[in-house]
């Protein structure tokens, strides 16, 4: 925190009290909150960034959890009580071998285009695929990447972190081994590369691509 | 690739067993997402890692199973074709000697990308199954169940940007001159119009008649009138003369245009 | 933790572990719990009123509080941070196309009066629209016009050349600029040019309008 704003302030609140702070905001809130938030909420001069810090040791081993989820923090009752929580439990929509395939691929190569998902794949992606991991709130659109036809990119969103109980994108299982591996680079094509859908179906692709921006 | 040298003893046995393998690929080929997926699947008979896999034998196996398909006639999308192409390519390249004159990529190089694409797409299932399988959020771990109402006081500003502002004005300033574009059809005279009218005109026209003649009544007092129809009576005329039932002569320069009906060559 | 588990099943687990399973169970439910729907849930031999009283000093002056609704238990934010669950949102919106018309008349034409911002607009202008307008400390009162009746004109405000972006009013691009960047569609109306730059080089037109394309 700012100097400033600890001389302006009348009197910051003892950390003890923040703590108290924080873990009020975090309980009543069903969504992660940010930093920012916090910052907001609370009184002026205040550290929620320690609090929350202090607040998770405090946490620790009991039967909610304080986890951080991308650069928000949220309270989630802690995994192994899961079996508790039968009546809690959301039936969820099954998702499609070829949409969690994608989710898979966006998440490790992100961002990654729609044509670089179909290469991996080997097959064209089709539109509900994507539409339905939208909807879902797990993949939002990034920058466009800087090839010719500046198309679309992928990438995962926090309510994506949240729900598979990861703090960033680098916690994603056997990314570092993937990465060490040579698996999420693209090779450099070579003239002769296998038949993809993308030689196929070209205009089809860059029609959905486009489609997409205009949503 | 390694298994070359061994390839005149197992011809037959690989051939029987590619001929199995296509034949249970084949019961499912909708349940395939692509040729690439039949190709991982097929790469798991050889229970070798991914990245030592022949893709010499791979090849074989794909092309048995293309051809058991056809032999069916099962209908097999395009792109499985195309990969079967790719795949007979490839094998050749594969079985014979390198030229040293050849540009391109050599067969190593392209099998070992093919390999590389398998493991990917491998190691990407992997991942997905990794992924499906950590605890969920409102499966294994949960979110408050009751959020507590957060009272929430609006305040209202407005905002409006320069874009706007700049657009609202242009908006009222052109706003009397602004009419929406639509084509003036009624003085012009199209060329299927004027093709319409000469088709059934044509089967008569047995000597040479002036251009002219066949302007459509009404459209001559009117010089913007008169200009379409000539242009587009011309343009028909020399469509029927393509078409090959007209014939088209002119004596000199800008002098006058006839046409008459093409006789059928005896 | 699974360890914990298969054993839970056989023989009670040790009240540490029901504190975490009331807490757990506390958190995640919608409604509060009674004793007999924590008995049902939790293993068998497990004693969640005293899991529940142990819970309950263990949250004593703490953010978060057990406490006891009818015969069931909810846990609740601490009364005394209640002040922290207010959030203040501010919600922009968008300026009606009456309001951004007579503020653009003002601001090309100014200083400029009611009657000839209805000539320009060929509308009448509502009061509203104006009172609006100088709410928003858009625009003010200019001088008075020396014409028959003395009328008061509007001009604009610091305010709104810093929330435009503008160094001053003739800043604003003229009809011709508009034209370049595409915002007009027809010719120009022959009387009553407004007062922008027009002056401005061919050049200078087409860099403003690659810089709206920019956008």
């Amino acid at each position: 925190m700012s100097e400033e704003r600890k001389t302006s302030a009348f009197t910051v609140p003892p950390m003890e009290e923040q703590e108290r702070m924080v873990e009020a905001v975090l309980f009543a809130s069903a969504e992660p909150v940010t930093l920012r938030e916090f910052e907001a909420r609370m009184p002026q001069g205040c550290d929620p960034a320690e609090a929350l810090v202090n607040l998770r040791n405090r946490y620790d081993g009991r039967g909610v959890h304080i986890v951080k989820v991308g650069d928000a923090w949220a309270m989630r009752t802690a995994p192994d009580l899961g079996f508790l929580m039968r009546e809690e439990t959301i039936e969820s929509r099954k998702l499609s071998r070829a949409a969690v395939e994608t989710l898979a691929i966006i998440a490790y190569h992100q961002p990654v285009t729609r044509a670089e998902i179909e290469e991996i794949r080997g097959v064209s992606v089709s539109r509900g695929t994507i539409d339905q991991l939208l909807e879902l709130e797990w993949i939002r659109l990034g920058r466009r990447k800087m090839t010719p036809g500046r198309p679309v990119t992928f990438i995962v969103t926090p309510g994506f972190l949240d729900h598979f109980g990861l703090e960033s994108a680098r916690d994603l299982p056997g990314l570092k081994e993937l990465r060490a591996a040579g698996l999420l680079e693209s090779r450099p094509p070579s003239a002769m590369m296998p038949p993809g859908p993308e030689t196929l179906e070209e205009d089809e692709a860059a029609t959905g691509q486009s489609e997409l921006f205009e949503d | 690739m390694m298994d070359t040298a061994q390839q005149p003893f197992q011809n037959e046995a690989i051939s029987v067993a590619d001929r199995m393998a296509a034949e249970a690929l084949i019961v499912d080929v909708d349940g395939f997402e692509g040729p690439l997926d039949v190709l991982l699947t097929l790469s798991r008979t050889q229970k070798v890692d991914l990245l030592k896999v022949s893709v010499l034998q791979l090849a074989k196996q794909y092309l048995a199973f293309v051809e058991h398909a056809k032999a069916l006639r099962l209908e097999l999308a395009a792109d499985y074709l195309v990969m079967a192409a790719w795949l007979a390519f490839l094998k050749s390249r594969l079985l014979l000697p390198p030229d040293p004159e050849d540009e391109g990529p050599s067969g190593a190089d392209m099998a070992a990308h093919l390999a590389f694409q398998l493991e990917r797409l491998q190691a990407m299932r992997d991942a997905a199954a990794r992924l499906m399988a950590r605890d969920q959020l409102g499966r294994d771990f949960f979110a408050r169940g009751q959020t507590q109402n957060v009272a929430r006081v609006r305040t209202t500003t407005y905002s409006a940007t320069l874009l706007d502002l700049m657009q609202g004005y242009a908006r009222i300033r052109t706003r009397d001159d602004f009419r929406p574009f639509v084509m003036d059809r009624d003085n012009v005279f199209t060329l299927e119009q004027a093709l319409e009218r000469m088709r059934p005109m044509i089967g008569f026209a047995g000597a040479w008649t002036d251009l002219t003649s066949y302007l459509p009544e009404g459209w001559d007092n009117d010089p913007v009138r008169r200009r379409s129809a000539t242009a587009a009576t011309f343009a028909a005329s020399l469509e029927l003369v393509k078409e090959g039932q007209a014939e088209l002569r002119q004596s000199e320069t800008f002098a006058p245009i006839h046409l008459r009906r093409k006789e059928a060559r005896a």
